[in-house]
């Protein structure tokens, strides 16, 4: 029963609870995920997974080359090495003296999203799960998240591509789990909900916690070189929180204070204090 | 001339502003209650509490006839034949899908009884041709509304430990009203979005969005 | 009215004191009759605008955004920008009526009327640009905060609910400021008007007649809205900065953004004041009102503004500047270098350079320089919005991610269509309603003929019992 | 056995439930729209199996055949659509992982320019007259043109041309490890050695692509995810233009086209003058070792001594390493003596297995069947070939003149299950049942337990009803060609079960659902074994020509091309430039700045053999000496997404792959260049190449990666 | 009407006599105040005029207003009710972690309740306006177009014995018009 006032005292307490945890509430989980560098090697399985798992559609070259593409998962590829000491015969040599790095880059479902609070009808969100959720049929097309995510990879539906991305009989393909987004809609990568959503049913039905790894994100669950790693940060038995754990990375701060700075894990952006929850693994490299 | 300046009656400043506040209090309050519909007669407890420990959202919806291509009467089989929900909608408890039963499952019983009504005879026909009939959903929300019957039994029915599975119904009835007593299915509740918000609110179920869009 | 000297560019007084009060209702009331050629010629222009944004529109609402060459950087473009441009417009007539009011300034009663006009009709035309914007045009009111089955609001926290409820109140209280202040002159009209104009006046002058007790309330009701609408105008137009400010996107996320957005507005606003000021003086005929005197003052008032706006603009950059966040600083050094250079350069000449030509008496007095000036003024403003958001939008902080995006045709078609849409307002405004204040013009000649004479008077009625000058202007004055 | 054909077919019936033509409705309408009675239609089941159910997605194991490499997978279906595919985790080829080709099936099934009913001269035709036609023609001189093929489908299909008399199956495989093949059975007599690249400390790949196309890229990658743990191996990669594996290298080298062999060569000797190595087994390999000082390297690759020294103290300080090559035939070879140079043999590289059944036995399928194929046909040989899984019309390069071989052919036969280029001049078109649709056992060629069977089995009910699977087909065929034993089977499945029935040796249904589930089943295998390194010669030609070369490198995705028509691929930026959608030229910065271009420009190349006109991507992943065109693109008649780019192989000579093996991925054709004088940009994922300063891929060195051992 | 307290008469005309300007009429009322016409008090007068003159205080007399209640009053209620209309929503809204930001976020209702006084504020000070200037009902009929001109008008209610006297004053202070209407 809602009672306006009862509620209120709760968003009091809440609200001081928000300044003393840095906007921490009270969650079930928190989704987290762990990328090593060195062992992505660029394939693109990730990404072509992600379009069969979460209903994303093609848009053709030339919308493609207008920047409209919708792509959850982007592997980014950049060649050179910052903050990596040179052996000065390479630095400037004429030719490539080293292979690429490859950035999978998707939603990093920050704790503190700066995309949330700027949607004006709240299409946006945080899920008890610690999720970044965007709700496609509350979005009214704003667009003002796309404008404030500092990783752009909100991704808005331009045009309707179901005639073009989805002719006939491929519509069979289409995930039901999943909505279709249609033209107007902001769209964006959600960790594979529905399989989350899957597994805590199956786990409440059963009357159980949902064990570590049983939640596999699409690409997570392709990956050919398992780089990777999808987890419950609450869950201290599960692999992301160690991951975390041995790279002394903590969410909700954007100093980390390791004292082996040498330790691999860092979160990008950090300095921007959206405490995201992706880690990653710095990229290794024989000089 | 002061003197009859002082005469003049004073404008009710005080009275005023109260009422103004308590205007204010009564807009926020009235229409935060009023339009949630949290009051009684729309969704507080059914006379008779029908599903122990929960509140039987009692919302009514007249729905329209839809045609079906055999006129199956719910009254008849879950009525007055007695036939439990979920023998035939088997599905509900382990899918999010209630399904509709397969023909083989009509066929268990009317290789034997009533072979000789129409609609029967429509069914064998169907049956023998091995084609399934074409059903119009009657109960249909929108494909962004993820809706699990599993879960819904779960907690309503099997989770629920004054309730035993000869309750079905009464679960059933929570969002799809009294089947039993109308012969061809027909929508009975509103299903909108208010209908699930006001019994999620009145039986704690989730407040996520993500739980029924994603 | 016998010297003509008000109606050259040598005139010194705001007013000519002796203009008999029946020939200002008689002048008015001309203005608002028998549209010319001129007339009609414009008014189809601006339909036409208007018609061509209506077919844009729904060309993007039958294709999607994606018509307006938006991206996955730039997510907001013209649309926002013009949004913020008309915003600014919006400023002028409600903040200097309302300021000039309460400091008794009485040279702003023969042009605040068109001025205040002009607020709300270019706030109507910026209502509309946040609406067509939006992916789900036809949700778009979702951002009202209704109470709904669904246990639905709006989000509070995002600047763009500000803007809603910022402007709602913004055009609410400006319709009504103008609506009062024009009450008396309605029924002026009212009472000589006939046919669906006299119904209509008469209804909306709500009964005026003069009285000691209407008079009195009408100038506590005036002077409370303009109270309450000097911190509005502010409010507003620093919410529709917050838009930016409260991002964190590099050259967005400025702190000056607040105060730098509400003197551009005023900026604008008063070149637009200027544009009008000059086209109503010129096609009606009102010399005797909108004479240059008044428009001396207005164009020092617009540069005193313009220098506080590029004061405010060299703060930002330099801010950045020496800031030293390199996200930042790069998108300051690529509107200045990168391929929008041009019209940030533009921006900075129309903006900064050209508000000094103002200077020049000769400019002040000449009225087809100062026409082209004012414009350019006002172009070079829009610029500025462009400025701030597009190049932002094209780098950012993540390289993925840069790139260059021009306007698509549907944006183009929108940015003139709401130009014709404000015209088309405009006209219809001018010839339904006293575009000059009559009452106060009145008040204006009145007062300035005491203030000359009374002393006078009081000696000459002191000492000898003749009657002062009074009586004779009076007369003449009379009917 | 016929029972459960019959559930089978019932379950995998499709249902409207949360129909997915319904979704589409999205989530455009407002609700008091979408909330509808009787709009939708719903299907039941007629009498499904008890483990369905609607709304609940069922796993089925089956194959993945994008790529010759077999990997195991698991379908799931739901209401009777298969929805998504994932790795079969039992598998030790691909371990539960999927490259994107493999994700990318789902798209090659339910493709809207699938093939529905036979076609004879492009006119729609029932199967009897296909058939009668066939029988009628297909009488002498029967030939078989596939692409890499196994399992049961090899056994009918050998059986179908012993059946028609003196035939010959010709497998084609563009991309193919033939080179390194080769290589191994004549050093080490086997051909198919099995390598360690996780137990590996350095890797040197002269041109073999492990990552990207080679052998079976998801074992290889499954191995680099353990190669990069703690403690951390090197990769090195040699090659002229830079591939996936070449992406992933600590150390990028890049050599003339056609010189890998004089690179190894170079390494070699330094092994041998600064690192004291010998190869006393193999004084051909020495002499050559001998005789390529870093100088001449230096002429003849360009490669500079610094480069070969760091990949000689590497290869000599990390044991054990790994030499692997495609470059050519000889690369491959240096790359088998370097093994046995560094002693890898016996650690890294270790024999391999093959299954005792041999008629299942993997066919690898390479260039030189198609000029063989080309060969035969234009001598007369030929009077009649059905093509199946491959695209000859496509994939020959141009010195083959594969289209005159082709009209020389009388009766052509392509089962097919897309429109291309092929079935376009075949006589009759025969409708194939996609991969997710047909039965089929598969023994992968590479990665899997030694004797290992992948069951590939159909994930859904057939999307058009005039379909066929290659196996029944295969069936029917041998049937009407009077191959004895096979009256007994009323179809594939049948004769499948009983097969596999018989290798498992178990009647049982029980049994038989155990391998549907697990998708797999072990037959005995016999282990390789190694002949101490025979010496073999060499054989490196230097190549004289100084000038561009134009090397055509297969990329993960479109691969040669068969994939094409997947829009999920299309879109999928090439993992080096990030381009989409259409062809590209990659160069050299140098080099385009001598020929005055810059990114985006057209330019055409020019070989004898031809001229393409393509854009140029300019980067330093290219030697100066190479132009650099990925296959896979320039389809005529492949469906709806398939048409944009160019193919390279129209330029490539086919005759100039070293040996005349005319393998492609050998092949180094000069070109010219010459500038089209158009511009367009090249559509990328991203415009730049740089960071821009931000910390977005960190790279740290190996020293510090090795203190904090990773951070594990 | 006010000064209807020693009322002995019932007023039975309405009259209004029009000036040239506002000295004369004055006069008129200095007339009224010095009690040339017995029993009119200065509170009977009602003047009409073309524009607002700021002696019209000091010779009517102070007659207060009541716009800047109206005004702080609403602007009061449209602060404290946008607050707690903002606050309610807030606390009742189903979706409420977001960006991690507290549930009630007090800055953003501030500037929203801040808007929502100056709505208010001015919607009652027009409410105001039109009670206390009686706008918007039907109007005393005396009422001459020349008034929207330049001319003064002044109305008082007289009875019969006061309307000699009242013209007597009307005409001393040269009336360009007179009208009057019988009262009901």
């Amino acid at each position: 029963m809602s009672s306006l006032l009862g509620n209120i005292f709760k968003g009091w307490s809440d609200y001081s609870k928000g300044n003393e945890e840095g906007g921490h509430h009270n969650y079930e989980h928190m989704y987290a995920m762990v990328i090593d560098l060195d062992k992505c090697t660029g394939c693109n399985a990730c990404s072509t997974a992600c379009y069969a798992e979460n209903n994303l559609a093609t848009v053709g070259e030339e919308y493609f080359g207008a920047r409209q593409a919708m792509h959850w998962m982007r592997i980014e590829r950049y060649f050179d090495e910052p903050n990596l000491e040179k052996a000065g015969s390479e630095a400037d040599a004429d030719t490539q003296s080293h292979g690429a790095s490859f950035l999978p880059m998707m939603c990093q479902h920050c704790n503190a999203a700066p995309c949330e609070p700027v949607c004006p009808v709240a299409a946006t969100y945080h899920t008890p799960d610690g999720l970044n959720a965007q709700i496609y049929n509350r979005c009214i097309g704003s667009r003002y998240c796309a404008n404030n995510c500092p990783f752009r990879v909100r991704y808005f539906n331009f045009y309707d591509h179901q005639e073009t991305a989805w002719p006939a009989p491929m519509e069979q393909q289409l995930n039901p789990d999943i909505s279709v987004r249609s033209k107007g809609v902001m769209e964006k990568c959600t960790f594979c909900i529905q399989r989350t959503r899957a597994a805590s049913n199956t786990a409440k039905n059963e009357g159980r916690a949902i064990r570590d790894g049983e939640i596999q994100t699409a690409c997570q669950q392709t990956c050919p070189t398992s780089a990777i790693l999808f987890g419950d940060l609450l869950d201290e038995t599960s692999a992301v929180h160690q991951a975390w754990k041995r790279h002394q990375v903590q969410l909700g701060r954007y100093t980390q204070n390791k004292e082996n700075p040498e330790l691999r894990g860092y979160r990008i952006f950090e300095e921007l204090n959206v405490d995201t929850k992706v880690l990653y693994l710095e990229r290794v490299r024989e000089v | 001339m002061s003197i009859e300046r002082n005469k003049r009656k004073p404008f009710p400043w005080v009275k005023t502003a109260v009422a103004a506040v308590v205007v204010g209090a009564l807009i926020v309050l009235g229409a935060q209650v009023f339009e949630r519909q949290l009051h009684p007669e729309s969704a507080g407890i059914a006379p008779a509490a029908r599903v122990p420990g929960a509140e039987f959202p009692t919302d009514t919806f007249k729905g329209k006839d839809v045609p079906q291509p055999i006129n199956y009467s719910h009254k008849l089989h879950a009525g007055d034949l007695g036939i439990n929900c979920l023998y035939c909608h088997t599905y509900a408890r382990r899918s999010k899908v209630a399904g509709i039963p397969p023909t083989a499952k009509c066929m268990g019983c009317h290789t034997v009884v009533g072979t000789d009504k129409p609609e029967i005879e429509k069914l064998t026909q169907m049956w023998q041709s091995n084609q399934s009939p074409a059903w119009n959903k009657v109960n249909d929300v929108p494909d962004f509304v993820h809706f699990s019957h599993e879960r819904h039994l779960q907690k309503f029915l099997f989770d629920n430990p004054e309730m035993d599975i000869k309750n079905a119904p009464d679960v059933c009835a929570m969002c799809h009203g009294d089947m039993n007593q109308v012969g061809v299915a027909k929508k009975m509740k509103p299903l909108t979005m208010g209908f699930c918000i006001r019994c999620h609110e009145n039986n704690q179920g989730p407040s996520d969005c993500t739980r029924c869009h994603k | 009215m016998s010297d003509q000297k008000h109606l050259t560019q040598e005139q010194t007084k705001d007013i000519d004191e002796n203009i008999a009060w029946a020939s200002i209702n008689a002048d008015v009331l001309r203005s608002m009759e028998n549209p010319r050629r001129g007339y009609w010629v414009a008014m189809a222009v601006s339909v036409c605008l208007f018609g061509i944004m209506i077919y844009a529109e729904v060309y993007q609402y039958m294709y999607g955004m994606g018509a307006a060459l938006l991206n996955t950087s730039h997510m907001w473009d013209l649309y926002i920008s013009t949004f913020v441009f008309w915003i600014g417009m919006s400023h002028s007539g409600t903040l200097l009526s309302a300021i000039l009011h309460l400091v008794h300034a009485d040279w702003r009663k023969p042009i605040y009327r068109f001025a205040e006009a002009m607020t709300t009709f270019s706030l109507m035309t910026a209502g509309i640009f946040p609406v067509i914007h939006l992916g789900r045009v036809w949700n778009f009111y979702w951002v009202m905060p209704y109470m709904t089955d669904r246990g639905l609001w709006p989000n509070f926290r995002s600047p763009l609910i500000w803007d809603a409820f910022a402007i709602t109140a913004y055009l609410t209280s400006s319709v009504l400021f103008l609506y009062i202040g024009m009450i008396p002159d309605l029924a002026i009209c009212r009472d000589n008007a006939k046919g669906w104009r006299k119904t209509l006046y008469s209804w909306l002058s709500l009964g005026w007649r003069g009285d000691d007790r209407q008079w009195r309330n009408f100038r506590f009701t005036y002077l409370m809205i303009a109270c309450f609408l000097i911190p509005l105008a502010v409010s507003v137009h620093s919410i529709v900065s917050m838009d930016f400010a409260m991002s964190i996107m590099p050259g967005w996320h400025v702190t000056t953004f607040p105060p730098y957005f509400v003197a551009g507005a005023l900026y604008s606003g008063c070149a637009a004041i200027i544009t009008l000021f000059i086209l109503l003086r010129y096609f009606f005929k009102f010399e005797h009102y909108m004479t240059f005197p008044i428009l001396d003052k207005v164009c020092k008032l617009t540069f005193v503004i313009a220098m506080v706006w590029t004061y405010l603009n060299l703060v930002e950059f330099a801010s950045v500047w020496y800031g030293h966040d390199i996200p930042s600083k790069e998108v300051l050094i690529a509107k200045a270098t990168g391929p929008y250079s041009p019209f940030f350069w533009g921006m900075m000449t129309f903006g900064s350079v050209l508000p000094f030509s103002l200077l020049f008496k000769w400019v002040r007095r000449n009225m087809y320089v100062l026409f082209f000036a004012s414009i350019f003024l006002n172009v070079g403003m829009w610029l500025e919005r462009w400025m701030i958001v597009t190049p932002t939008l094209s780098l950012g902080y993540h390289p993925q991610a840069f790139n260059v995006m021009w306007p698509g045709w549907t944006e183009w078609a929108m940015v003139g269509g709401s130009f014709g849409w404000f015209g088309m307002l405009f006209l219809i405004f001018v010839k339904v309603f006293p575009c000059v204040s009559m009452y106060e013009v009145k008040e204006m000649v009145f007062h300035r003929k005491r203030t000359i004479y009374d002393d006078v008077d009081e000696m000459m009625t002191l000492h000898s019992g003749v009657p002062g000058p009074k009586a004779q202007t009076q007369n003449s004055g009379g009917a | 056995m016929s029972k459960t054909k019959i559930n089978r077919r019932n379950f995998l019936k499709v249902l409207g439930l949360g129909g997915a033509g319904a979704a589409l409705a999205g989530c455009d309408m407002p609700s008091y729209v979408t909330l509808e009675e009787g709009e939708e239609k719903i299907y039941s089941y007629l009498a499904p199996e008890e483990y369905v159910i609607p709304g609940v997605g069922v796993w089925y194991a089956s194959t993945c055949l994008q790529c010759p490499a077999a990997c195991g997978t698991h379908g799931r279906v739901r209401e009777g659509r298969v929805l998504k595919l994932e790795g079969n985790p039992n598998t030790a080829v691909n371990a539960g992982k999927l490259c994107q080709m493999g994700q990318a099936a789902l798209q090659a099934h339910f493709n809207p320019d699938r093939i529905t009913e036979p076609l004879i001269n492009g006119q729609p035709a029932s199967w009897d007259d296909a058939l009668a036609l066939i029988n009628e023609k297909a009488t002498k001189n029967v030939a078989w043109m596939t692409g890499a093929i196994s399992g049961h489908q090899r056994v009918l299909l050998d059986a179908h041309l012993a059946a028609t008399g003196k035939g010959r199956h010709y497998a084609v495989e563009t991309i193919n490890a033939r080179a390194w093949t080769d290589a191994g059975k004549a050093v080490l007599s086997d051909a198919m050695p099995t390598l360690h690249l996780d137990k590996a400390e350095a890797v040197l790949s002269l041109g073999a692509d492990m990552l990207g196309t080679w052998i079976s890229p998801v074992t290889f990658m499954g191995q680099y995810g353990q190669f990069r743990a703690a403690p951390r191996g090197v990769l090195m990669a040699v090659e002229p233009a830079m591939s996936l594996t070449g992406a992933n290298a600590d150390q990028w080298v890049a050599a003339k086209p056609g010189t890998e062999a004089a690179v190894a060569l170079g390494v070699g000797h330094l092994l041998m003058t600064k690192h004291g190595l010998s190869l006393n087994s193999m004084p051909n390999a020495t002499s050559a070792f001998q005789s390529m000082t870093p100088a001449r390297v230096q002429d003849i690759a360009g490669v500079s001594e610094a480069a070969l020294n760091k990949i000689a103290d590497t290869l000599a300080s990390r044991k054990p390493s790994l030499v692997v090559a495609n470059a050519s035939h000889a690369a491959a070879r240096v790359a088998m003596a370097l093994n046995i140079m560094l002693g890898n043999v016996g650690k890294t590289l270790t024999p391999g297995a093959s299954i005792v059944a041999d008629p299942l036995a993997p066919i690898m399928g390479s260039t030189k069947d198609l000029a063989e194929f080309a060969q035969n046909a234009d001598a007369g040989k030929i009077d009649a070939v059905f093509i199946t899984g491959a695209n000859p019309a496509f994939i020959a390069p141009q010195g083959l003149n594969m289209a005159a071989a082709l009209k020389a052919v009388g009766f052509k036969v392509a089962l097919a299950t897309c429109h291309d280029e092929t079935t376009k001049v075949c006589d009759v078109v025969l409708p194939l049942s996609s991969a997710l649709e047909d039965w089929g056992t598969h023994v992968p060629a590479y990665g899997g337990k030694p004797g290992v069977v992948h069951l590939q089995q159909p994930l859904m009910e057939p999307l058009h009803a005039e379909t066929r699977g290659l196996g029944d087909i295969l069936l029917t065929l041998g049937k009407s060609a009077g191959v004895d034993g096979l009256e007994a089977f009323e179809d594939y499945y049948g004769y499948l079960r009983t097969a596999v029935s018989a290798m498992i040796g178990s009647e049982q249904e029980g049994d038989w659902q155990r391998v549907l589930q697990a998708g797999q089943f072990e037959a005995p295998a016999q282990d390789h074994a190694f002949s101490t390194g025979s010496d073999v010669a060499l054989g490196f030609s230097e190549n004289a020509d100084a000038g561009l070369h134009l090397v055509t490198v297969a990329r993960q995705g479109l691969y040669d091309g068969r994939h094409a028509n997947s829009s999920w691929l299309q879109e999928a930026p090439d993992q080096i430039t990030k381009a989409v959608w259409d062809s590209w030229a990659e160069m050299h910065p140098k080099t385009a700045a001598d020929f005055g271009l810059k990114d985006g420009d057209y330019v055409s190349l020019t070989t004898q053999g031809g001229a393409i006109t393509t854009r140029i991507f300019t980067y330093k992943g290219v030697h100066p000496k190479a132009v650099c065109v990925p296959m896979g693109r320039g389809h005529t008649d492949y469906g709806r997404w398939a048409s944009n780019g160019v193919n390279p192989l129209t330029i490539v000579d086919a005759h100039l792959g070293d040996w005349q093996s005319s393998e492609v991925l050998a092949t180094a054709t000069p070109v010219k260049i010459s500038a089209v004088g158009e511009n367009r940009h090249l559509v990328r994922l991203m415009d730049t190449d740089q960071q821009h300063g931000r910390k977005l891929v960190a790279t740290i060195s190996a020293q510090q990666f090795g203190r904090t051992q990773g951070g594990a | 009407m006010a000064g209807s307290s020693k009322k002995t008469v019932a007023k039975t005309r309405r009259v209004l006599g029009l000036f040239g300007d506002f000295d004369q009429a004055f006069e008129v009322i200095a007339g009224i105040r010095r009690y040339q016409v017995p029993g009119l008090t200065v509170d009977d007068v009602t003047l009409k005029s073309p524009i607002e003159h700021p002696e019209i205080e000091d010779v009517l007399g102070e007659r207060p207003t009541d716009i800047p209640k109206f005004a702080f009053w609403g602007g009061l209620f449209g602060l404290v009710f946008g607050f707690f209309f903002l606050a309610g929503a807030q606390a009742t809204f189903l979706v409420q972690p977001q960006g991690g930001k507290p549930v009630i976020t007090i800055p953003s209702n501030v500037v929203l309740a801040y808007e929502m006084m100056i709505l208010f504020g001015v919607l009652t000070t027009l409410a105001g306006f039109i009670i206390g200037a009686r706008l918007m009902r039907r109007s005393s009929g005396l009422y001459d177009t020349a008034i929207s001109v330049d001319q003064i008008g002044i109305v008082i209610e007289v009875s019969d014995k006061q309307y000699q006297p009242l013209t007597d004053l009307f005409k001393k202070h040269n009336v360009i018009e007179m009208h009057e209407e019988a009262l009901s």
